[in-house]
């Protein structure tokens, strides 16, 4: 599928009940090496309950600067969360549903992908 | 040969004249021209502080853009299709190229009027010389010959300051219309009509993308950074005191006989007034080159956003043919240029306009380049210091409201007529 | 409105007035508000009032350039530049004179007088532009273009006058 | 630091490099392997799941498979999707680096991607005199 057409789609719990929309998809660079790269594998989705927009990473990326700035645009992408592929439990054109008992994970991103 | 010392002092010199270009070609280009003898016909010297805000602002943004290309490589329009993603990022290139052909056509516009100035041929008759001798530039010369050229040219506009000496105006009057107030004959509608265009005149976008990819041009590094700011530093207060000159000089000649600057031939009276026809030889001079300057940045400027946002291959520095795709948008740029003034459409009523629209569409260029100028991924140890991001917010806001406020001005006062 | 520049003796009022330049949707929106900012009081002496002006700025622009060209301070072509452009700067105002369709006696004469100087302007041009071509001791001389041009500034501003006292 | 805006608990340790589609990957910069432009990241083609049916637990994630550029660039500022077949693509294992720009390990020159580029240059730009001519 085309990652496009699942940002911005709107995500429900198994129960129906609406969290927000995908803001991202978060990759992880694993698995089985090929001539160049290695095999970039779905970590999870981000979910967005306010904004599906990506907005300038701030809401991730631990840029604090200015400061007035970070504030507004993490404050825009409050509530944000992180959950695992195994959690989802179905992707439709138009729905992402997650299992029973998700876990919300931080956005936060550690370690390499924040520098 | 030179020592490697002597050899980089040299090379550091002639690096402070892109700064000089940007400042005389950019800084003071058509529109500036136009835009401070209009106001300093109107309003004497009562909207100098905008200049000063302009200047001030336009060098905040350079940097800024001149850093992140100098550190990550990357030109502002790759960094603001990335940071805004491509609905945003397309909304913006729209606005930036369609200001950008503005320009472009009130540049080549102003190129045949100074021309015309020059020989007394109708300037129609120039256009197409004009454009035809800004595609081949850019088709054959090398980047820092064409900058170094027009920049030094440029220069000759210091006439407009020596001829304000030579009118021997009265100072302690003339310094007594730097306070910011509304002449009596204007309303306060007009006069902050006025400060946007200025404003927008004194921060065109198409300066910061030609700044940036001029950066990416000639190889910038991290290296480099020092003398960037050299560039910017000199550079844009020269223009700045450039484009006070040539509102006092109108301030002195034409307020006072009730003229209302409404060509070019009358932005040039003053120069001839107080420094004779050898003052209006370089003013002439200083006008071709100076018009010619922006011309030729407006149109690579085209290029540039578009070949940016479209991740084309791109730059003076590479072949035409390995830049195919920018070159052909620059011709077709140019083209559209020349037909759009063989409607015989008044090229400085396009001026007016094309700065009023810059101002318009300056924040959603100016938040992304503040933006990643604070992200270590592209910047590593060179984000902006605190100092300079409240500075950054500060003129944020202001161009948020310069942006805001321009449209309804322009209704309310009828472009300011 | 706080100030009153001390470079500015002659105290022409320059309102604001739908733009003579601007496309024509612009220039109706700039009419439509300024119909809303000014109450309605606009109309012919309004456009008439304006075109004075422009063609006062003209005028102006003109005797001084034709003043350097005497002085030896101004180059053939750029005096001869500046004459056309102001020319142009008239004939806009006449063409936007004569466009107005006034409804009232005291209008149309307005419209009258206003189309009376404007080609006084001209004819002014004229000498101006015959003179700057000839200069060659014949008439007109440029003393004469100066002068033609002087009398359409003085008619220029009696009818400011009574466009503005109306 | 970002624990007093977000309580939530930190992802489970994965072992790789992470990479965020939108922050790092998306409307990025690709160049070729001798640093020449070739496009930008238009969108991203992933090898799964299967729409609108019921993931089993244990389904192996999705991997990316290539870049995608093109009229897909249209379809996701506008709307609407071209045809699979019309997909200008970018295989994932032409990929050599993820930075601040996309590098490749391959020549841009023959790619799919390249198509519009060398069309104006081979119809249009090297035949006007000093097409080819190195402005160095």
């Amino acid at each position: 599928m085309i990652l496009g057409d699942l940002l911005g789609t709107p995500v429900f719990d198994a129960d129906g009940g609406r969290l927000g929309r995908v803001a991202d998809a978060r990759f992880v660079l694993e698995g089985a090496p090929h001539q160049l790269m290695v095999e970039a594998r779905l970590l999870g989705l981000v979910v967005g309950p306010h904004s599906a927009s990506s907005f300038m990473g701030y809401e991730r990326n631990g840029l604090t600067h200015p400061r007035l700035l970070a504030r507004i645009l993490r404050w825009r992408h409050r509530g944000s969360f992180l959950v695992l592929w195994e959690d989802v439990a179905a992707v439709g054109t138009g729905s992402v549903r997650l299992r029973p008992g998700y876990t919300r994970y931080s956005t936060a991103l550690v370690g390499p992908g924040k520098a | 040969m030179w020592g490697p010392n002597e050899g980089s002092l040299v090379k550091r010199l002639l690096g402070v004249a892109l700064g000089v270009l940007t400042a005389i070609g950019g800084f003071v280009d058509i529109g500036d021209l136009v835009t401070n003898a209009v106001v300093g016909s109107r309003f004497g010297l009562s909207l100098v502080w905008v200049v000063a805000i302009g200047v001030l602002g336009i060098i905040l943004f350079a940097n800024m853009s001149g850093r992140v290309a100098a550190v990550s490589g990357r030109a502002t329009f790759e960094v603001i299709r990335e940071r805004l993603g491509p609905r945003a990022g397309l909304a913006n290139l729209s606005a930036s190229f369609l200001i950008n052909l503005m320009t472009v056509t009130a540049e080549i516009g102003g190129i045949a009027l100074s021309l015309q100035l020059a020989s007394s041929v109708y300037y129609l008759l120039w256009i197409p010389v004009a454009a035809l001798a800004v595609w081949l530039v850019i088709w054959r010369v090398r980047f820092s010959i064409m900058e170094n050229v027009t920049g030094l040219l440029g220069l000759t506009l210091i006439i407009f300051a020596v001829a304000l000496f030579l009118l021997k105006p009265d100072w302690g009057s003339l310094a007594g219309q730097l306070t910011p107030a509304v002449p009596q004959q204007e309303t306060v509608w007009t006069y902050s009509y006025y400060a946007i265009a200025l404003f927008g005149a004194a921060m065109t976008p198409y300066e910061v993308f030609f700044f940036s990819s001029g950066a990416v041009e000639e190889g910038w590094t991290a290296k480099d950074l020092g003398q960037s700011r050299i560039n910017v530093l000199v550079g844009f207060p020269l223009g700045g005191l450039l484009s006070v000159s040539i509102a006092a000089c109108a301030a002195v000649v034409l307020l006072p006989a009730g003229i209302s600057v409404t060509s070019l031939s009358q932005v040039v009276l003053p120069v001839a007034e107080g420094a004779g026809k050898l003052g209006l030889a370089f003013v002439l001079v200083g006008m071709a080159a100076a018009t010619f300057g922006a011309a030729l940045e407006t149109t690579l400027s085209s290029g540039y956003t578009l070949a940016q946002f479209f991740g084309w291959s791109w730059g003076k520095f590479r072949r035409p043919a390995e830049a195919a795709r920018f070159h052909l948008s620059m011709i077709v740029c140019l083209l559209v240029g020349i037909a759009v003034l063989a409607t015989g459409v008044d090229p400085v009523l396009v001026t007016e306009y094309s700065v009023v629209f810059s101002a318009i569409a300056l924040p959603l260029t100016y938040l992304p380049i503040l933006i990643v100028a604070n992200d270590p991924q592209y910047m590593r140890e060179h984000v902006n210091g605190s100092a300079v991001n409240v500075l950054g917010m500060v003129y944020l806001v202001i161009i948020l409201l310069a942006s805001i406020a321009a449209i309804p001005l322009m209704i309310a006062t009828g472009a300011g007529s | 409105m706080l100030n009153t520049p001390a470079l500015n003796p002659a105290p022409q009022s320059r309102t604001p007035a739908a733009g003579r330049l601007t496309p024509p949707s612009l220039a109706a929106l700039a009419c439509l508000s300024l119909a809303l900012l000014t109450g309605c009081s606009g109309g012919t002496s309004q456009s008439v009032s304006t075109a004075v002006k422009d063609s006062s700025s003209a005028v102006a622009t003109a005797r001084i350039a034709l003043r350097q060209d005497m002085d030896g301070k101004l180059t053939r072509a750029a005096a001869s530049t500046s004459l056309d452009d102001e020319l142009k700067e008239i004939q806009t105002s006449r063409s936007t004179v004569l466009k107005l369709s006034p409804s009232t006696q005291e209008d149309r004469d307005t419209q009258k007088q206003a189309l009376d100087v404007l080609d006084q302007c001209a004819a002014g041009f004229t000498t101006a532009r015959a003179a700057l071509a000839g200069n060659d001791g014949g008439t007109p001389s440029l003393p004469d273009g100066d002068k033609a041009l002087a009398d359409a500034q003085d008619a220029l501003k009696q009818l400011e006058d009574n466009v503005g006292s109306q | 630091m970002t624990s007093l805006h977000n309580p939530l608990p930190p992802v489970p340790h994965v072992a790789g490099r992470i990479l965020d589609a939108q922050l790092h990957l998306m409307d990025r910069q690709v160049l070729d392997h001798d640093g020449v432009p070739v496009t930008t990241v238009d969108d991203l083609e992933v090898s799964g799941p299967a729409l609108d049916v019921e993931i089993p637990p244990g389904t192996e994630p999705p991997v990316i498979t290539a870049l995608l550029t093109g009229s897909v660039l249209g379809t996701r500022i506008f709307g609407g999707r071209p045809p699979s077949s019309r997909l200008v693509r970018i295989p994932w294992t032409d990929v050599a680096e993820v930075g601040v720009v996309v590098r490749l390990g391959v020549s841009g020159e023959p790619l799919d991607a390249s198509w519009v580029e060398r069309w104006v240059r081979d119809k249009i730009i090297a035949r006007i005199p000093g097409g080819r001519h190195d402005p160095r």
